[in-house]
């Protein structure tokens, strides 16, 4: 390990390497939450490959595509979002948090249709038509409602805490030499990216 | 730690990230084209593939991983092998039945 | 250690982290206090009253077994009891225990911070702790009745009972997310906070400990956290996950179970291993025997501990290769565990000893840890587990590890640490009395479950074959001398911190780690100066000055 | 504790004994070291210590001996168990249904009963399945166990080498009457088994189950 790491920082000194430190620390909880979703997933799919084939086929490609672009994009505005705060465009780095947060809830609208028109063809957690299609198939939607509503979850917090962000940026709480807070809210809205890039082909690629 | 080293860290440009997106964008496409055509039993393989190499990207390019000390990169090998052993370990048992 | 006293010495001005006035005062100053140390004893505080209530579960089963047949109770109250005794002392004892209570409190001080890399993240953790505990109690009071699942949640039958499962679950969730917490920070203030020339190999060893236990709470909680949270969902809103009814495959959730609670079974015992490092040392006056040898084993059975998790499964009908490899993996994880053992026998070699009351606990501790091991190693034996998984003998080998282990870990930590702590002397001779009722008591009540289990009785049984009565019989009157022993440990430190002997004495036992430099109690802010690391933890130098002596003389 | 009245009993209580004796053998080595040092380094007798920092020869040593033995432990562990799945073809199949809180054994020809009757010295295979939770279907007298699903089939079999009765229980968590979920195996001589299973009326059954349990 580096020597600069067994500095003593003191109590009421800044430490953006600790803070980012306990960000990433997080972040492995999450992946891991969710990798536990995705060792179910693929114990699933081995057991029922023809019934996921076959299930996969009722989601909507296009949809999914277009929203994969659409949070790959607010990653970039993200990430463009702290570039402005490091070069100190305060007025910038705010309005991309906000084209962030646009695309966010975006990506959450396109999931709503695409939940409500499952749900109107009567695929839902319990439904009679669900209940009469083939184990493998009621598994499949079962993670898929699971996987993709408990990453919805993700979203809308990171929406939260990027419009916290915003405001503190106003407040002039975030600065081009203070920003490790935005920064740890960008690690988060990347995390939930890197998880929908994984979601996207498992769910609707497999056909 | 010197002083005022860590606001000056990872100062990528705008130019590097809008590079990443599009390259993100073109694997995105490239996987639902591929998707399309009939490759059998690689399908998923390949799907898996090009997703690595998106997270990788983001990983390390939004996510600033590279510029992060060695560190880190360290902890985010022992994440994943954690989860890539409890997948080889789950599948010695699955796979054989 | 001369070089670090000079740093550390307080101008004795400063009032201890006891008396300190912060922003807030009274009951406020301790619930709203972000110093490591009150955090610390407020997790000891909720960690003893909850596990009283544990052992008052567990005491009220042992009365219910005292003979075949209907005794005090229902089987329903039955099923619920051991249910609540397993929750309330995994999630709320054993798991949290020694990281939550002697972590918090000397973790910085060990490694020569002032706190915690995240102060306020630590005090929401304790929230979280709280909050939990109350959650998986309150079942008790609702219609319904408390989960009857036993602690593991099995599916289907976690779907299927009418009690109140989910709260269980929730519980055990938000339990899970406070252990998280702890071991973020943890992992953190490691890397950040050490103090100048505290390199990693001059690390105590209880560091090692924690340290290792804190990346098994990071990588292997959340595994269980969300396969609680499914099955809560699936209970819910019955959506096909793990129902066999709906397709599920109940051995999955087995798996991704086991998953986390294996390694949890590390989260356990690592940092009372590192609690026996600590005390072996300080009361043998020599230096520790293998220093790197313990601490690598700390990070071996960290990491092997993660790869075993399917031993729990071996009736349950896996893939031979499955069963292999899991066989194997068990087998291989308990070297680093033997080689521990080896080392600390091998530190009392030519050592000082001086038979306090810790030393007391940590070489009875590795009695019963022996014990706990090598039972453990023969249920790794595939053919011998066949004959003995999901019976007493089960349940005799994981109180003989988690009680008899982490248990008399935490005992021992609470005797060695506890003058540092509150400044107070208990009684000694109360302290050693209680000692021997407790593990006298210990091995009534758990040794002949082995014997049991062999001969074929089965866990979380409210009724037995007349065959088995003389067993269970001894194991009841066991229990009785245990909890004679618990209480009278209880009454022994509760009377020291309202009446006992008052210490200023910086160094009551003679170690060589940095909270013996210190003041007694800690002032706030741990040292008045950064103290500057020279030293390994346990050098005890002066054996070797008067060795020097002796030979020029 | 060695009654050899099934298969598997000698080659499991075989390996036990070998690992107790081992781990007798630790135990009491490690006991016996702790009381000799507290004995004779004591602080009154032994007012200062000696500092030793390791030694690699000791290290290795107490590596390598323990691998061997637990490797040694873990091959006879697996040979037991080989032995527990490889099923004989000629075994006699029999249906065996779990549910709360009561066992059911049916036969090929269909007969179902609520004691599990099997004739001596001949395999016998157990195909296990449940109708609401899990169970585990345990004989301790035999070494046999095995969990049981629901909607999954579970293979066990053994060859009782003794006739005679002996316990079944549920060894896996299932509900409020999990523990008086007994049933019983009768192992009887062949020619006793085949007039039951080929020739016996409803009646003669009952005086039979009468007579086995009467011999208690």
């Amino acid at each position: 390990m580096s020597t600069n790491e067994s500095t003593l920082v003191e109590h009421v000194h800044r430490d953006d390497v600790g803070s980012r430190m306990g960000m990433w620390l997080f972040l492995f909880t999450e992946l891991l939450l969710f990798g536990g979703m995705f060792l179910l997933y693929s114990v699933y799919k081995f057991q029922y490959p023809d019934e996921f084939f076959l299930a996969a086929k009722e989601l909507n490609t296009i949809m999914g595509a277009f929203n994969t672009a659409v949070l790959l994009t607010s990653s970039l505005t993200m990430a463009l979002s702290i570039v402005a705060i490091q070069r100190n465009q305060k007025v910038l780095s705010m309005l991309l948090q906000m084209v962030t947060i646009f695309l966010a809830l975006f990506f959450l609208v396109n999931k709503y249709f695409e939940w409500s028109a499952k749900f109107s063809h009567g695929i839902y957690p319990g439904s009679e038509e669900l209940l009469s299609k083939s184990s493998g198939e009621i598994l499949f939607f079962g993670l898929y409602y699971v996987m993709t509503g408990l990453h919805g979850i993700h979203v809308l917090v990171g929406i939260f805490l990027i419009a916290v962000m915003t405001r503190m940026t106003r407040m002039g709480k975030i600065t081009h030499d203070n920003y490790v807070r935005l920064e740890n809210t960008g690690l988060y809205w990347h995390l939930v990216d890197i998880i929908w890039i994984f979601l996207f082909p498992l769910f609707y690629l497999i056909t | 730690m010197e002083k005022h080293d860590y606001y000056h860290e990872h100062s990528h440009s705008y130019g590097i990230y809008i590079l990443v997106w599009l390259a993100l964008m073109a694997l995105t496409a490239i996987t639902v084209a591929v998707a399309g055509m009939d490759i059998g039993k690689f399908t998923v393989a390949t799907a898996l593939i090009i997703a690595s190499f998106k997270a990788y990207l983001v990983l390390t390019i939004f996510m600033h991983l590279r510029s992060e000390t060695k560190t880190f990169l360290i902890f985010v090998i022992v994440a994943l092998l954690f989860l890539g052993i409890s997948f080889v370990l789950l599948f010695s048992d699955y796979s054989f039945q | 250690m001369s070089t670090v006293a000079a740093a550390t010495g307080s101008n004795g001005h400063e009032p201890s982290y006891l008396d300190y006035k912060g922003k807030h005062s009274g009951i406020l100053g301790w619930i709203l206090s972000t110093d490591h140390k009150r955090i610390g004893i407020l997790y000891l505080i909720s960690l003893s009253l909850f596990f009283l209530v544990g052992v008052g579960f567990g005491f009220l089963m042992r009365l219910e077994l005292i003979s075949p047949g209907r005794t005090i109770m229902d089987p329903q109250t039955y099923n619920s009891f051991f249910t609540l005794h397993g929750v309330i002392m995994i999630f709320l004892f054993v798991v949290p225990g020694i990281p939550a209570v002697f972590g918090n409190f000397f973790l910085p001080i060990l490694i020569g911070a002032k706190d915690v890399a995240f102060p306020r993240i630590n005090l929401l953790s304790w929230y979280l702790y709280v909050f939990g505990g109350l959650l998986a109690i309150v079942a008790i009071l609702l219609p319904g009745g408390p989960a009857d699942t036993g602690w593991t949640f099995y599916v289907p039958y976690s779907i299927r009972t009418n009690t109140n499962v989910i709260i269980a679950l929730l519980a055990a969730f938000i339990l899970g997310f406070s252990s998280i917490l702890t071991g973020l920070n943890f992992v953190t203030t490691v890397h950040r906070l050490k103090a100048p020339g505290m390199s990693w190999f001059k690390l105590p060893l209880s560091v090692w400990g924690l340290y290792s236990t804190a990346w098994v709470q990071v990588l292997a909680t959340p595994i269980i956290g969300i396969t609680l949270l499914l099955v809560a969902i699936e209970r819910l809103l019955g959506v096909g996950i793990f129902d066999p009814a709906l397709g599920g495959d109940p051995v999955l959730y087995q798996h991704l179970f086991w998953i986390y609670s294996h390694p949890a079974v590390y989260i356990m015992i690592l940092p009372a291993m590192g609690i026996v490092s600590e005390v072996i040392p300080v009361f043998s006056r020599r230096t520790i025997f293998g220093y790197k040898f313990i601490a690598f084993s700390s990070v071996a059975i960290a990491l092997f501990g993660s790869l075993v998790w399917a031993h729990h499964m071996f009736t349950a009908g896996m893939s031979d290769t499955g069963q292999f490899v899991f066989s194997l993996l068990t087998m291989l994880v308990a070297i680093p565990s033997a080689i521990k053992v080896f080392n600390w026998v091998a530190t009392l070699y030519k050592g000082s000893i001086d038979l306090a009351t810790p030393m007391l606990y940590v070489l009875a501790f590795i009695f019963l840890f022996t014990i706990g091991g090598l039972t453990g190693v023969m249920q790794g034996v595939l053919s011998i587990d066949i004959q003995v998984h999901d019976t007493s003998f089960i349940v005799a080998h994981f109180h003989y590890v988690m009680f008899g282990g982490t248990g008399f870990g935490f005992f021992a930590a609470l005797h060695y640490w506890f003058p540092k702590m509150f400044g107070k002397m208990y009684n000694r001779k109360t302290a050693k009395t209680s000692f021997w009722f407790l593990f006298i008591g210990f091995n009534l009540l758990y040794f002949p479950m082995f014997i049991m289990g062999w001969l074929g009785m089965p866990r979380r049984y409210y009724d037995y074959l007349p065959e088995f009565h003389s067993y269970h019989l001894i194991s009841t009157i066991g229990s009785w001398i245990l909890i004679i022993g618990l209480l009278l440990m209880v009454y022994n430190l509760y009377r020291a911190i309202r009446k006992g002997k008052v210490v200023t004495e910086k160094n009551v036992w003679g170690g060589e780690t940095l909270e013996w430099q210190i003041d007694t109690p800690p002032i706030h802010e741990n040292f008045s100066e950064v103290p500057v690391i020279e030293n390994d933890p346990y050098q005890y130098k002066m054996n070797e000055e008067i060795l020097e002596k002796e030979e020029t003389s | 504790m060695f009654d050899d009245v099934s298969n598997f009993v000698n080659s499991v209580d075989a390996t036990f004994l070998f690992t107790l004796i081992v781990s007798v053998f630790f135990l009491v080595l490690i006991t016996i070291l702790m009381i000799v040092f507290v004995i004779k380094y004591n602080r009154k007798r032994n007012p200062k210590g000696t500092n030793i920092k390791g030694n690699m020869v000791l290290e290795i040593t107490w590596i390598v001996i323990p691998t061997i033995l637990v490797l040694v432990m873990f091959w006879f562990g697996w040979e037991g168990y080989l032995e527990m799945v490889d099923v004989p073809e000629d075994a006699i199949p029999v249906n065996v249904t779990a549910k709360m809180w009561e066992w059911s054994f049916e036969y090929e020809d269909g007969t179902t009963t609520d004691t599990l009757y099997v004739p001596v010295n001949r395999p016998v295979k157990l195909i296990l399945q449940s109708v609401d939770v899990n169970h585990s279907f345990f004989i301790p007298a035999f070494r046999l166990k095995k969990d049981v699903f629901p909607n999954t089939e579970r293979i066990a079999w053994f060859q009782a080498k003794e006739t005679g009765e002996y316990d079944i229980a549920c060894s896996e968590y299932c509900g409020l009457n999990h523990s008086y979920m007994y049933s019983k195996i009768i192992v009887l001589p062949d020619e006793d088994f085949n007039n039951w299973m080929y020739g016996m009326s409803e009646e003669d059954l009952k005086l039979l189950n009468e007579m086995t349990k009467s011999d208690n």
